[in-house]
Formats: C-alpha cells, structure tokens, sequence
C-alpha cells in the first residue's frame, strides 16, 4: 500500500472534523457573532450523538441528535449575545466551560458502552484506481458531505440574495436594521446553524471518527477549529483547505515519529500549533484582505435601538 | 420611473399622520404630532437638533414603532410594522446616517434595500438605466468602501428610486454634495414630484429647503409647532419657527493678520488606504487672526490632510509642515499640541470624544492640567475644568461625569470645540464645525471661532458647507482630487466659481496632476 | 409583551445587585438539580458555600486557590480593557513556572533568600517574553491575539514537556518527568504557620490596589483604556496603540508569570508536566464575572475558588461527579451576563403587540 | 459496564487472607473504616482511573458496610492535589489512595503530618512510616501481549502508541518487543508518542500513522479504546489494554492486557482492618498476585501461542520464567542486562532506553 496515499486519506478523515465545525462557526462569524462555545457545543454533541446510536443503532440519527444539541445550546448563547446582548467571548467561553462540565455530567452512563458495528463506506470502483482510490475513495461520506458543506457555503454566502442578506448583517446590522432586516432574528439563525454545524462535527466525532464517548473527548478541536475561520479570512474554500492543512500537519507529526525522525516528539507535537501560527502571519500581513473579508461587526454588540 | 401611477385629481392626502407619539427614556421625541403631505408635494420638515424629525420619519418608514397615533396612506388607514411593508406600500427612505455595506457592491447594496425578486443582474441593468435617466453616475460593481461620500449618498437615493416610490422621505441628504449635486439632486427631486411622487424633505439649510419645498412643517421639541409654505418665509421667519428666536447675526469685522503660523509646502502624500486620496503638491499658509477656509466635497483628500495636519499621520516629509516656524511634519499630535495647535475632528464619537467615557475623562484626550507630578490625575481639578467648558459653552448634559455618547451631536460639538478653544490654541483646526447642528448651536459655534480669531489665533475650517465658509472665512482654498486650489479672498469668492474650482478646474490645476 | 429599554444611565443598584442576584439564580438552579439528583439541598450549599471558608485553614486554601486566579485575571483586566483579547494567559503562566523553575533550580545549600526575588522576577518575564511574542506578531504583522495566544498555549505546554522529560529531568528520579525538588530556600514564605496561604496573597492585594490606581488614577491607565474603547480617538489624541498593545500583553503576560512562579515555587515545589492546570483559561472567565474591575476580579477569583473546592468536596460528601463544577461555573457566568443585562435596560412591560423590527 | 474487568476473576481467591468476616464478627458496632481516593482522571476515562474504581466498586462489595468508600476525581497534580488529600485525611478516612505518580511530594508532606492515617501511593518510590507504595507490573501483560503479536503480524512490524515517556511506558514497549521477539526475533516495534495519556482524536491519529508505516499489529499504552478501534477500522489488529476491550473491536481484538488492583486493595483494606497494615513498603503486583492478566484472546490465535502464554503465566506465578534476563542488548548495540543476569526492579524502575528490535530514540534521552 502506498503509504502516501494513506497519508492523504488520514489527513482529510481528521480535516473533515475541523472542516464542519469551522463552517458551522463561519456562518456565525459572517453574521458578525463569534462563539468561543465551540468546544462545549461539540462535546455535548458527541454524548448526544454518542447515546443515540447506541440506542437506536442508526449512526444517520447520532448525526441529527448532535446537530440538535449543538443547535440548542447555540440558541442559548444566541438568546444571551443577541437580545441580552452580553459579551460574545466572555459568553462563549462560558458555554465552553458549561458543555464539557454538561457532557461529562450527561455522559456517566455512557462511558464503557460501545458501537454497534458499522458498515465502511467507499465508492464503487473508484476505490479500486491505484493512490487516488484509497485516498480519497474510502471514506465515511461524512468526509464529502464537509466538501459539499463548502461548495454550497460558497454558493450560498457569493451567489444567493439570502446569502447576502447574512453578509450585510455581519457587516453592518445598523444598516441591514434600517432597510428592515429582521437582525438579530437572521443573526440567531445563523448562530443556531452554526451550533449545529458544530455539533455534526461532535457527533461524527464520537459516532465515526473514535467511535467512543470519554469525557473531553474533542481534545481542542474545537479551539482549533475557530482559528481556522480567521486563518481562512472567512473564505469557506479556505476554510476546507485550512482544516485539510491542520488534519495534514497533524498526521505528519505522527508519521514523521513513525519514520523515526530525530526530534523529540514535544517538538513534533508543537508542528501544527507553530504552523497555524506562521500562516497566520503570512495572510495577515495583507490588511486589505483581511478588511475585505473579516465582517465588520463582528464580535460587537448591536442595539437595535437606534 | 414611467409606470408611477398618475395621481387621480381628487386625492385624498398621500400621507396623513394623526396624534403620533413616541417617547424614549428620558425624552418625548414625538408629541402628538400630526402632518399631511400631498400627493406631488415636496414638504419640509424642519426642527433643531434632537427636535425628532428623524424619530418621524422612521416612524412613517416602520422602522420605529409610535407609542401612540395613527398613519394613512390615500385616505386608507394603514399599519407599517417595517420597512419592509413600507416599501411595499411604495414608501422609500434615505437615511441620515447612511446605511450601507462598505465591503458590498453598489448592486447589492442596492439589491439589498428592494423586495422584488430581481435577480443581481436585473439589479445591476436597473441601476444604469436609472443613473442615466437622471443623470447620476455610478458604477454597479464597484464595492462602496471604494466610493467618495458623494457616489455612497447616490447610492442611497438610487435605492429608493428603484423602489418606485409614491412617498420618498429624505432625511438630510445635501449634507455632503456640491452646490452642483445639490442643484442635480434638486432637479431629479422636481422630476419625481411632477410624476406625482410625494416627497418629505428634512434639512437645516433654510435656502434649500426655500428653494426646493412646497409646505413645510416645523417641530420644537418633539411637537409640531407651525406648518407654513417656506417659499412665502425668509430665512429669519423660519428660524423663529425653529428655534424662537433668530439666530444673531455674526459680526466680522476686518482684523490686521499676524505671522504665519500654519505653513504647509508642496506636501505629496500617498494614501495609506488603498481607496484614499493621495496628496499632492499641497499648500496652504495660515496666519495669526485670520480664519482660512478649505471648501470641497469631502472624499478629495481632506481626510489625508487632516490626518497629516493633526498629527495623526506622521509620515509626511521634513520641510513640507511647519507649525509656527517649526518642521513639525514627523511630530505625533501631542507634540503639535505642544506647538499650540489644537484640532477638532469631524467625527464626535469614537474620534473626537469616547463614548463611554464621562466628559471629564474626555477632557484629557487634549488637556493635561489636571494631571499632576508623576501622573497622577487631580479629579476634583479635572471636574472643575471640564464643568467650566460645559458652562461656557452653553452645553447641554447631565454635567461632567455624564457619558459622551449620552449627549446629542450638536451638544458634544460644542463639548469638543469648548475642549479645544479653551486651551487658547494658537492654531486651531477644525473639521467640519457644524455638520448635523441645528442653526442655533451653528451659529454659536461660529461666532467662537470668531472670537477666537479676532483674540489672534489661526483658524483653518474644513467645510462642505459653502454657506458657512463664506460666512466666516477671510480666505478660502478648494479642494478636489487630492489637490489644493490657490488661495481665494472672501471677497472674490463666489458660489459658481468655488463650485467650478470643486470639480477641480482652476488654472493651473492641470499642471499639478501632470507633476 | 416584555421588553428591553435601554436606560438613561447604567444603573447604580443594579450594578451590585446583578451579581447577587446572579448567584441567587445559580443557587436555585443548584437546589434544583441537587433534589433532581436525590441529594439533600442544604448540604449541597453547604459544601459549595460554607465548608470552603468555614476555618481558617479552609479559608487558606481557598486563597491558595484564589491568588494564582486572581493574579492572572488582574492582568488580564489590563489587556480586555485595552480591547486586546490574549486568552493565552495559560501559556504565559506556564512559562512563567518554567522560567522561574529554572532560577530554582540554581539554587543549593548555600544560596540565600535572594534567590526568591530572582524567581519572581524570572517568572515575570519568562511571562513576558511568552506575552511579547502575541505582541510582536500582532504588531509587526496584524496577526489576530487571540488565535497566536492560543496556539502558544500548546507550544508552551509542549516547552515544558520537553525539559521535564529532557534536559531538566531528575537525574536521582527513576527516570520520571519531573525536576528534583527545589531547595527549601527557594520557597516562597508563607504567610503563617499550618496553613499553605504565601506572600503570593500580598502581592495579589497589592496588584489589586495597584490596578486601581493605575485605571482611575494615572494618566497611563486612562491612555491605556482610551486606546481600547476608542483606537481612533487613542489616535487623535496621541496615545500610541502599539505601546497600548504592547502594554497590555506584557502586564497581563508578566503577571500569568508571576502566578506561575508563584505555584512551583509554593505550592508545588518542583516543575512537572502538570503545572498546567487550567489557571490561565479560568482567569479568562474571572476576569470577566468581575467586570475586569480590579474589586470584582477579587470577589469573582473567590467565588470561582469555591465553586472549584466546592466541586471536590461534593464529591467526597456527597458522592456528586467533578463535572459539577463545571456546569455551575458555566451557569453562574450565564446568569451573571444575563443579569448585567439589568445594569443598563430596564424590563419593559408593554401592552402592544410585537414590534415590527428587532 | 464494570463487569468488563476480567469478569472469571472473582472467583479466585484473593491473594490476602481475607479476614472479613472474622473482624466483622466481634465488633458489629464498629463504626466503618472510611477509605478514601483521590483520582488523576475522571472515572469515565475508561482506563486507568477506570480501573482503579473498578477496584474500588469491587471494595464496597466485599466489605460491605465495614468500609465506607468515596473519591475525588480530576484531582490535578498540582497544588490541589495536597488540599484535596489533606482534606480526606480531615474528614476522617483512615485509608487514603492516590493513584498517580504526582501525588507523591503532597502525599508524602500530608503523611508527615497526619500520623494516624495510612496512605497508599500508586507508582511511586517514596515511602513513610504510615505511606507505602503500591504498583502493577503492567509489563507483564505487555509481554504476553508480545508474544500474540509476534505470532499474528504478517508485516514483522508492530507498532506501539505510546502515552508520556515514563519509564513505565518505555518498559512496557520494550517488554512488548521482547515477548513478539521471543516468537519472531526478527520483529520490529515503531512507536510514535502523543505526549498525553488521554486524547482520543490524537490516540487515532497516532493509531492511523504507525498503520500507514506499515505495522499491522498495535498496542498502546494511553488510557482510550481509539486504537483498537482505529485499527477494527483499518482493518488490521490491537489489543485492550487496561481492561477488556474486546466489545470495541471484535474483528481486531487479539488480547486484552487488564490490570485488577482489586486484590491489592483488598488486602490492603483487610490489614487496616485488622491492624496489620505497615507503611514503608512497595508493593509491585504482577501475574503472581492476579493483578496482571491477559484475557480474551482471540480465537484465530493459534493454539500454540495460547499454549505459550498459558505458560509464561504459569512461570510468571512460580518464579521459574523470568522476562528480563539477559542477554538484552539496546537498540544502539549496547548490552542493558548481561547474560542470564535477571535485571532486578530498581533497574527496571529507571529504565530509559529501549530495546533491539524498537526503532528510535526515547524522548528526553
Ligand atoms: N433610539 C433612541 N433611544 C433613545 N433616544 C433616542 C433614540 N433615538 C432618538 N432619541 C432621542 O429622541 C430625540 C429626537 O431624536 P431625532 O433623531 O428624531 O432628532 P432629529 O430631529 O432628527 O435631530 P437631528 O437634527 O440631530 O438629526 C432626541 O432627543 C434623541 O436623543
Ligand atoms: N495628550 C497629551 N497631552 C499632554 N501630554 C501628554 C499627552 N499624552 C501623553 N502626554 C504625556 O507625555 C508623556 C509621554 O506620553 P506618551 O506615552 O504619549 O509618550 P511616548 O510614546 O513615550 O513618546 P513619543 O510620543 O515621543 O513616542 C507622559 O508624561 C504623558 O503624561
Ligand atoms: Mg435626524
Ligand atoms: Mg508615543
């Protein structure tokens, strides 16, 4: 087997957890919201999926489950950061704070319960092309569906009026409240999407990707996926390639230890924290880009008042 | 715009208010008023800062909802619960404060305020139909961080052309258009009211709304206080309307001027925004007593100069600035402070003054008396000087510890400029003065820089406002395209020739772009 | 119909009963699930709220608790008001311990107590350094605080890993990630007898006084703050933001620093891999339960300490599981910010319908 | 969930006398001896603190109403941990367990200071007059683990995802490459560290790497059933480690290595029961005692190689097979235990460096 090709197909299995959760947060942060909650939101997601499918054995309604936790809980914060308007990190933390504290607490009787089996997936006969097919034919559809999930982002967000409409509420709710736009409605729909977005990544964690519920289980992938929408500038396309590019820095660090590569393994391990910090850099440095994309209000209050 | 209805003979008011009320904390800003507009009316709205014109006209837009009152429309009772429902109603607003997106194209902007289902496309074909129809230009695609404050208010009306309006409100829209655009503007408006267009009009600029409206209804604090036809008033009568009183008139007398103090030399700058003006070949002196005025539609660079003026922007080269003989082209605004100039930014909020903080914090942003050896701050010291500026110059708040954002435009202006006066600058910049205040703080704060002037000090205004300049200013230069005209007397100054030189046709003006 | 309008002013009482009135919700809350849970509510508030400051030792180690969370959110008050949003404060601390660690680590027999002053300072600026790199990159390249002190909380970790595991190992330890133990010298003194609480407390009261004059009574702090409400008018008026970025990562990295130097030197003794122990990310949401005001970040670095002692006595008494402490600190935070709501709109009661507009 | 843990092991007798009932007898009002736990790790981890209160449950059960159990969970090892155990001590347990190496300087500080109190240390090397330590020779089941490994990979390369270089970890990997070599000397070990005892994303992603690098059998020695799983996926095989895993992967499951600290702890709490409990000693459990075992073995193991483990554990109990005797060289070549020398547990204690056959260097070496 060609080991490259495994390497490729392991990095976008791990992408594909980044890649939901920071399009789901993406949604957010391009109606001007930034839920710092995303850990929490996952980890309830993960117990929530997680005990469904081993109550009802069908791994399609984990998904769903996850994505109502997930949705839940943003509509929460939502409620919280919209109309109360409190402090959109100092809330989103808390909700960090509160969904591990929650999903541990909810996830007692869960610990040690495992799986019914799951069928693998892979597409008929392309799996069978030479490196292309274990790479990238063989996967959980879960890894498509986060493609698509950023095709129709890009679509939906460039292309569509209501796509628009959420761009304009980012970028200027005073102004989109003038002509009328219902904000903080629109707003908490993207917030509730976002949630749930965050909360398929959660489930697909604990359902596919270590089919397992242990207490924190998301480990920071949460953290990390909210980095990834600043690292894209708030482009879904980058957004994928980012989480691609973590899932790949991540599996190298692995694979370079399996080469025996001489460094010891703390170094190795920093590899895709001091990666996303280097990117950073280089795509900051344009502040016109930034500017173009980042949406204005984001992280601010809006009254509605005025 | 052909297919407005042809209004029926006998009309019924297009629009009817009865009895409206609104109260915010604190303030009635709307007072059983009641209003009638006519169907191809042009009808003013006038009022002082905070008289709630704006509350109004959001309330007629359903952008706020009234306590109390009731709306018709052609004799019909209606309920706007939103601008949505307004627009389908064929009410279309531009706003005071001008709502739109900085980082979306003028097509979506536009997209954005109509409720039909256009395609992006539609939009786009619609917008250069109407553009030429009225003779507006606009590029649909352009992102509209990239337009001038003239292009974005285009903008804005173009949207509410493109709504087929039966009732367009227009909430201050000259305040940043040249004479020509203003007069454009003023043509298109008379073509919209021949069509049978209603059209509510809010403006402080008594001669505009003298030459443009047919009715106007004035409001003194939150209630309705005389509805006349501006064209039978003088400038003085509605003023009395307005405030009770007739704003005094400024005194100006000839004062001999003193040394250079403000000497600005071939300064070339380039803009750090991609979308600013670049600098170039700018100059300008200032004397002790006398006020100099820059005249232009703002988007032509005055930002730029500002910035390098103030201090803010420290990156123009050694020689081009002196302040008082002084190179002070490298040194940040404090050290200019130091030098004796002081400056009055056009934006209050978030430049001029913090939001959330008292006026007393606010006062050490510029002024220093207050902090003591070692830094530390005296705040008995600093609540009596900052009560002092409130006293003086007549501002209206809740006292030194109120907030800035608690108090209305023209009151924290006069806040600001008292901040600044009273530092006895030497040179005093000012952005602006008057922008959004009503006639009576207006003429206030003009008759300061008077004094200020004529007690020596160099005054340099930045002004849209021709009227204004030509008011106070001993001479003028204009502004457009990055480029400064050469200095101007008062006397010689009149409106076609400064509206010529605004779109940058002065001799010699073509050798500065070659250069 | 119920709704919200805005007042005039923020409201004075409201201002310090928001938060009573926030923990009041949370108590209820708490009575609920404890008889969902089949416990007895009263000992449940017991355990959280009376066995946590019931002695004097017990009140000790709630300040043990209480000064590394206190220290840290002290900073971190400086660097939010400053609209620098560095939640790295955990790296910072973490290299802090490292830095200060290794000074200790110099120590033998014959050193004398100078060597405590040098651990503070090294800890204060090996936090510093940690904070001036989030600095650098921002101010050099715009790159946004948040992500790049994140990112350095992993790298931090990872630094001490190394050396616990490496090149600072015990050489008498069986091999196991962990220095020897600092000499006695090198311990930070405690303030009494029997109970662990150090000077790391005084220094913490005197950074709250500190903070104090610093915000509302030096130019420098009203400069600093200036630049984080309103960058432009920070422009306008002079005041340099870079310095105020700078400024404000280095107070709050140096004081994650001191925090850190103040743990292996005290309590701990020695650097392991577990210094880490989340300090730094629960500061975050002390400093904000205390309005990153310097009086408020002492009541919510105490309250956030019982809730976590409280959390591991409701273990022990009641048989409740640890992730208990969690939920209540997440909700006390909701409630806290829902309340706040109360400090600037009141609570409108209208007879008309829905308006049209949000 | 709880009878996951070698569920055929009740029946053998505890290796401690057990002296239950005759104490209960002559004092039934007795007020009940309380012994507490202070965990690293939250019950639910599924490994090691999992175990431990496993153990614990299994207490309550024998005991009965002699013993009144509690725990803490999460307690980090740090500052807290002292507050946390001090405070056990001060609410009246008599017995207190720490089951990490981090709570060794606290413990031992708490012990100097509450004389009436026993404490119990897992893993540790410091002892007091009232503190001893207590540990699993978790290697054993590493070797036995070995040995199945050694048999069933195809590649000849095995790899191992391995938690924190603790000297425990390196030992077990290498007991784990001598019990494969011992069945194939020409077995190799690739090892790739997490640097955390518990993240089940990474413990996948570390599974999936040593997989593309071409071992087809692993074992781990983090604290989740991510590799097992990692590896039912992949398609290829894994063991259990910390307690039975089979139900996670039945198709890769080969063995699971369990460690029971269940007759540990019942003998410890029948001496303070019964006054015989003496602090200052170290306790290292293995095979011998039942607290090490291999259970489950998959079916297409050949009966041969079961055979053989069934003999390294009849060996093991008796003291006639002995892992570490030499000739054992070093990856680099270097003798570590001369030939037929046995390497005695404070060598194996501090063991750094790994064995022939393990590819790369142990960190921090
Ligand atoms: N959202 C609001 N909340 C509270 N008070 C408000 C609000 N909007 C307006 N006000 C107050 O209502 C009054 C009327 O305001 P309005 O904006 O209608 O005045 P205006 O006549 O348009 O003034 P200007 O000439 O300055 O535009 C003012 O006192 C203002 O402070
Ligand atoms: N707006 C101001 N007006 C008057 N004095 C000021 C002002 N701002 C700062 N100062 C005083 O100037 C001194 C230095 O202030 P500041 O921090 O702005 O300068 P700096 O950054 O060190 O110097 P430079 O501006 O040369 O870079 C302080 O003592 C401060 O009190
Ligand atoms: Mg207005
Ligand atoms: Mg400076």
């Amino acid at each position: 087997m060609d080991s490259m090709a495994l390497l490729v197909a392991a990095t976008l299995s791990a992408g594909t957890i980044l890649a939901i959760a920071a399009l789901g947060l993406l949604i957010n942060e391009k109606a001007g919201i930034v839920n710092l909650g995303a850990e929490g939101m996952m980890l309830c997601a993960a117990i929530a999926g997680f005990a469904t499918v081993v109550h009802t054995g069908n791994s399609w309604l984990g998904f769903a489950a996850g994505m109502v936790a997930g949705a839940v809980l943003a509509a929460i914060f939502g409620l919280l950061v919209i109309w109360l308007n409190t402090n959109q990190y100092a809330t989103g933390l808390a909700l960090s704070l509160f969904g591990a504290g929650f999903s541990a607490f909810a996830g007692i009787k869960y610990v040690q319960e495992k799986l019914p089996e799951q069928s693998q997936f892979s597409i008929p006969f392309m799996r069978d092309i030479p490196f292309v097919g274990p790479a990238l034919f063989r996967h959980h559809p879960m890894v498509y569906i986060a493609m698509a999930l950023a095709a129709g982002l890009v679509w939906f967000l460039y292309r569509t009026r209501a796509g628009l409409v959420l761009r304009s509420v980012g970028e200027s709710p005073e102004s989109a409240h003038a002509l009328g736009y219902p904000v903080r409605r629109i707003r908490l729909a993207a917030v509730v999407a976002g949630g749930a977005l965050c909360g398929l990544a959660g489930a697909y964690v604990s359902v596919v990707y270590t089919p397992l519920w242990v207490e924190g289980m998301i480990a920071g992938k949460g953290w990390i996926a909210l980095a990834l929408t600043t690292f894209a500038t708030w482009r879904p396309a980058r957004v994928l390639l980012g989480a691609y590019l973590f899932g790949g820095v991540t599996m190298l660090q692995f694979h370079l230890q399996g080469l025996g590569v001489n460094m010891p393994s703390q170094f190795l391990s920093m590899l895709p924290y001091l990666a996303t910090i280097v990117v950073l850099v280089l795509i900051s440095r344009n502040p016109l880009w930034i500017r173009v994309n980042m949406p204005s209000s984001l992280g601010k209050p809006f009254y509605p008042g005025a | 715009m052909s297919d407005l209805p042809v209004s029926p003979p006998p009309a019924a008011p297009r629009l009817q208010l009865f009895g409206i009320t609104k109260a915010y904390p604190g303030v009635v800003a709307n007072k059983d008023i009641s209003l009638s507009v006519q169907p191809g009316e042009i009808h003013a709205v006038l009022g002082e800062n905070g008289a709630g014109k704006s509350t109004l006209m959001k309330i007629i837009y359903g952008a706020v909802k009234p306590d109390a009152g009731r709306v018709s429309m052609d004799g019909r009772d209606v309920v706007v619960r939103n601008p949505h429902e307004a627009r389908v109603l064929g009410i279309s607003m531009v706003f005071q404060h001008f709502s739109l997106f900085d980082t979306l194209t003028v097509a979506e902007n536009v997209w954005l305020g109509l409720d039909k289902k256009l395609s992006l496309a539609e939009v786009s074909s619609r917008i250069t139909q109407t553009t030429q129809a009225y003779g507006l230009q606009l590029d649909p695609a352009r992102p509209v961080h990239t337009l001038g404050v003239g292009e974005r208010q285009r903008v804005e009306i173009v949207r509410a052309l493109l709504g087929n309006p039966r009732l367009l409100i227009l909430d201050e829209p000259t305040s940043v258009l040249t004479p020509q655009a203003v007069e454009n503007l003023f043509v298109t408006l008379r073509r919209l009211a021949e069509q049978g267009c209603s059209i509510l009009y809010i403006s402080h600029k008594l001669h505009e709304i003298r030459a443009l409206c047919s009715a106007c209804t004035v409001l003194r604090a939150g209630q309705v206080t005389g509805v006349c036809d501006p064209r039978q008033e003088s400038n003085a009568s509605l003023s009395r309307l307005m405030i009770g009183a007739e704003p005094p008139a400024l005194e100006h007398r000839e004062v001999k001027t003193g040394a250079i103090v403000l000497d600005v030399k071939r300064l070339d700058l380039s803009s750090t925004d991609q979308f600013g003006v670049d600098l170039r070949q700018v100059a300008l002196n200032v004397r002790a007593g006398e006020v100099v005025g820059i005249a232009g539609v703002s988007g032509n660079g005055q930002k730029e100069l500002l910035y390098a003026l103030s201090g803010e922007d420290t990156r123009a080269p050694g020689g081009t600035i002196a302040v008082k003989g002084h190179d002070a082209g490298n040194l940040g605004p404090r050290h200019r402070r130091a030098l004796g100039l002081h400056f009055v930014p056009e934006e209050r909020l978030g430049r001029g003054a913090v939001p959330s903080l008292s006026l007393a914090r606010n006062l050490m942003l510029t002024r220093k008396e207050s902090v003591g050896k070692g830094g530390w701050l005296n705040g008995a010291r600093l609540q009596a000087q900052a009560g002092g500026i409130i006293t003086r110059y007549k501002v209206k708040a809740g006292g030194p510890q109120a907030m800035a954002r608690s108090l209305s435009g023209g009151n924290l202006q006069k806040f600001i400029m008292g901040r600044e006066m009273d530092a006895q600058p030497e040179l005093l910049i000012v952005s602006q003065p008057t922008w959004g205040v009503d006639v009576g703080a207006a003429s206030q704060i003009r008759g300061e820089l008077l004094k200020l002037r004529d007690a020596g000090c160099a005054v340099l205004v930045v002004s849209e406002e021709l009227e204004e300049l030509f008011e106070i200013c001993d001479r003028l230069y204009v502004m457009a395209k990055g480029q400064l005209s050469p200095s101007l007397p008062r006397a010689e100054a009149t409106t076609e020739l400064v509206g010529q030189w605004m779109s940058g046709l002065w001799a010699g003006a073509a050798e500065g772009s070659v250069a | 119909m119920i709704r919200l309008e805005a007042r005039p002013e923020p409201s004075r009482f409201w201002t310090y009963a928001s938060p009573v009135l926030a923990l009041l919700v949370t108590v209820v809350i708490g009575v609920l699930l404890f008889m969902a849970l089949g416990k007895d509510p009263v000992k449940g508030l017991q355990v959280f709220f009376w066995e946590p400051i019931k002695s004097p030792y017990a009140l000790g180690e709630l300040m043990v608790k209480a000064t590394p969370l206190l220290i840290i959110a002290l900073g971190l008050a400086v660097c939010f008001r400053s609209n620098v949003w560095n939640i790295g404060a955990e790296g910072q601390f973490v290299i802090g311990a490292v830095a200060a660690g290794g000074v200790a680590l110099l120590a033998d027999k014959t050193t004398g107590p100078w060597i405590i002053p040098a651990i503070l300072l090294a800890g204060v600026l090996g936090g510093m350094l940690w904070g001036g790199i989030t600095a650098l990159l921002r101010d050099r390249f715009n790159a946004n605080e948040i992500l790049v002190s994140l990112m350095l909380v992993y790298v931090a970790d990872m630094v001490l890993s190394y050396l616990v595991f490496g090149p600072w190992k015990d050489p008498n330890g069986y091999n196991f990630p962990q220095t020897k133990t600092f000499e006695a010298v090198t311990q930070i003194p405690r303030l009494m007898q029997g109970s662990r609480v150090n000077v790391g407390i005084v220094l913490a009261l005197l950074g709250v006084l500190a903070l104090w004059l610093y915000l509302f009574r030096t130019f420098a702090g009203f400069k600093q703050e200036v630049s984080g409400l309103a960058p432009s008018a920070a422009r306008y008026a002079g005041f340099s933001s870079r310095r105020a970025l700078w400024v404000a990562l280095l107070v709050s990295g140096g004081a994650a620093g001191l925090a850190g130097a103040l743990e292996v030197a005290g309590p701990i003794g020695q650097l392991t891999p577990y210094v880490p122990a989340g300090y730094g990310f629960a500061a975050i949401i002390v400093a904000f339960v205390g309005r990153l005001h310097p009086v408020g970040v002492v009541f919510s670095a105490v309250l956030m300490s019982m809730f976590y002692i409280g959390g591991e006595l409701a273990q022990s008494r009641l048989g409740l599981p640890k992730s208990l402490t969690g939920v209540f600190q997440g909700l006390l935070l909701f409630n806290l910010l829902a309340c706040d709501t109360l400090m600037a709109y009141r609570f409108k009661f209208s007879k008309s319908t829905m308006k049209g507009v949000h | 969930a709880a009878a996951l843990m070698g569920c055929g092991k009740k029946e053998e007798p505890a290796p401690a006398p057990a002296p239950a009932p005759a104490a209960a007898a002559p004092a039934p009002k007795a007020e009940p001896l309380k012994v507490a736990f202070a965990y690293v790790g939250p019950v639910g981890d599924g490994g090691w603190t999992f175990a431990h209160d496993n153990a614990r449950k299994e207490l309550e059960k024998v005991y009965g109403d002699k013993i009144v159990t509690s725990y803490v969970e999460k307690v980090p090892e740090s500052a807290d941990a002292e507050r946390v155990i001090r405070d056990m001590a001060g609410q009246g347990n008599k017995l207190i367990f720490g089951t990490t190496f981090g709570y060794m300087e606290p413990m031992l500080k708490i012990a100097n200071d509450t004389k009436g109190v026993m404490f119990e240390h897992a893993t540790g090397y410091k002892t007091a007059d009232n503190m001893r330590t207590y540990d699993s020779r978790t290697y054993e089941g590493a070797y036995m683990a070995g040995v199945v490994a050694g048999k069933m990979s195809k590649s000849g390369t095995v790899g191992v995802v391995g938690s924190v270089p603790i000297p425990e970890v390196v030992r077990n990997i290498n007991s784990f490459t001598l019990g494969a070599q011992s069945v194939n000397p020409k077995i190799k070990t690739k090892v790739v560290w997490v640097n955390e005892w518990f993240n089940p994303p990474k413990e996948t992603e570390a599974a999936t790497a040593l997989i593309n690098g071409g071992a087809d059998v692993l074992f781990q020695n983090t604290d989740s059933s991510a590799v097992l799983q990692t590896a039912e996926k992949m398609g290829k095989r894994a063991f259990g480690w910390d307690s039975d895993m089979t139900a996670y992967g039945p198709k890769a499951h080969l063995a699971s290595a369990v460690i029971n600290w269940g007759p540990y702890y019942i003998k410890s709490v029948g001496q303070a029961l019964d006054g015989s409990w003496k602090g200052g000693t170290s306790a290292w459990w293995g095979v011998k005692e039942g607290a090490i075992d291999l259970v489950s073995i998959a079916a297409d193991v050949p009966d041969e190689t079961k055979k053989r483990i069934e003999e390294v554990k009849a060996g093991l109990k008796d003291g006639s097979f002995v892992i570490w005797k030499g000739p054992i060289m070093d990856n680099t070549g270097k003798e570590l235990v001369a030939k037929d020398a046995v390497a005695d547990d404070k060598f194996l204690g501090g063991l750094k460096t790994y064995v022939k056959g393990v590819e790369g260097k142990v960190p921090g070496n």
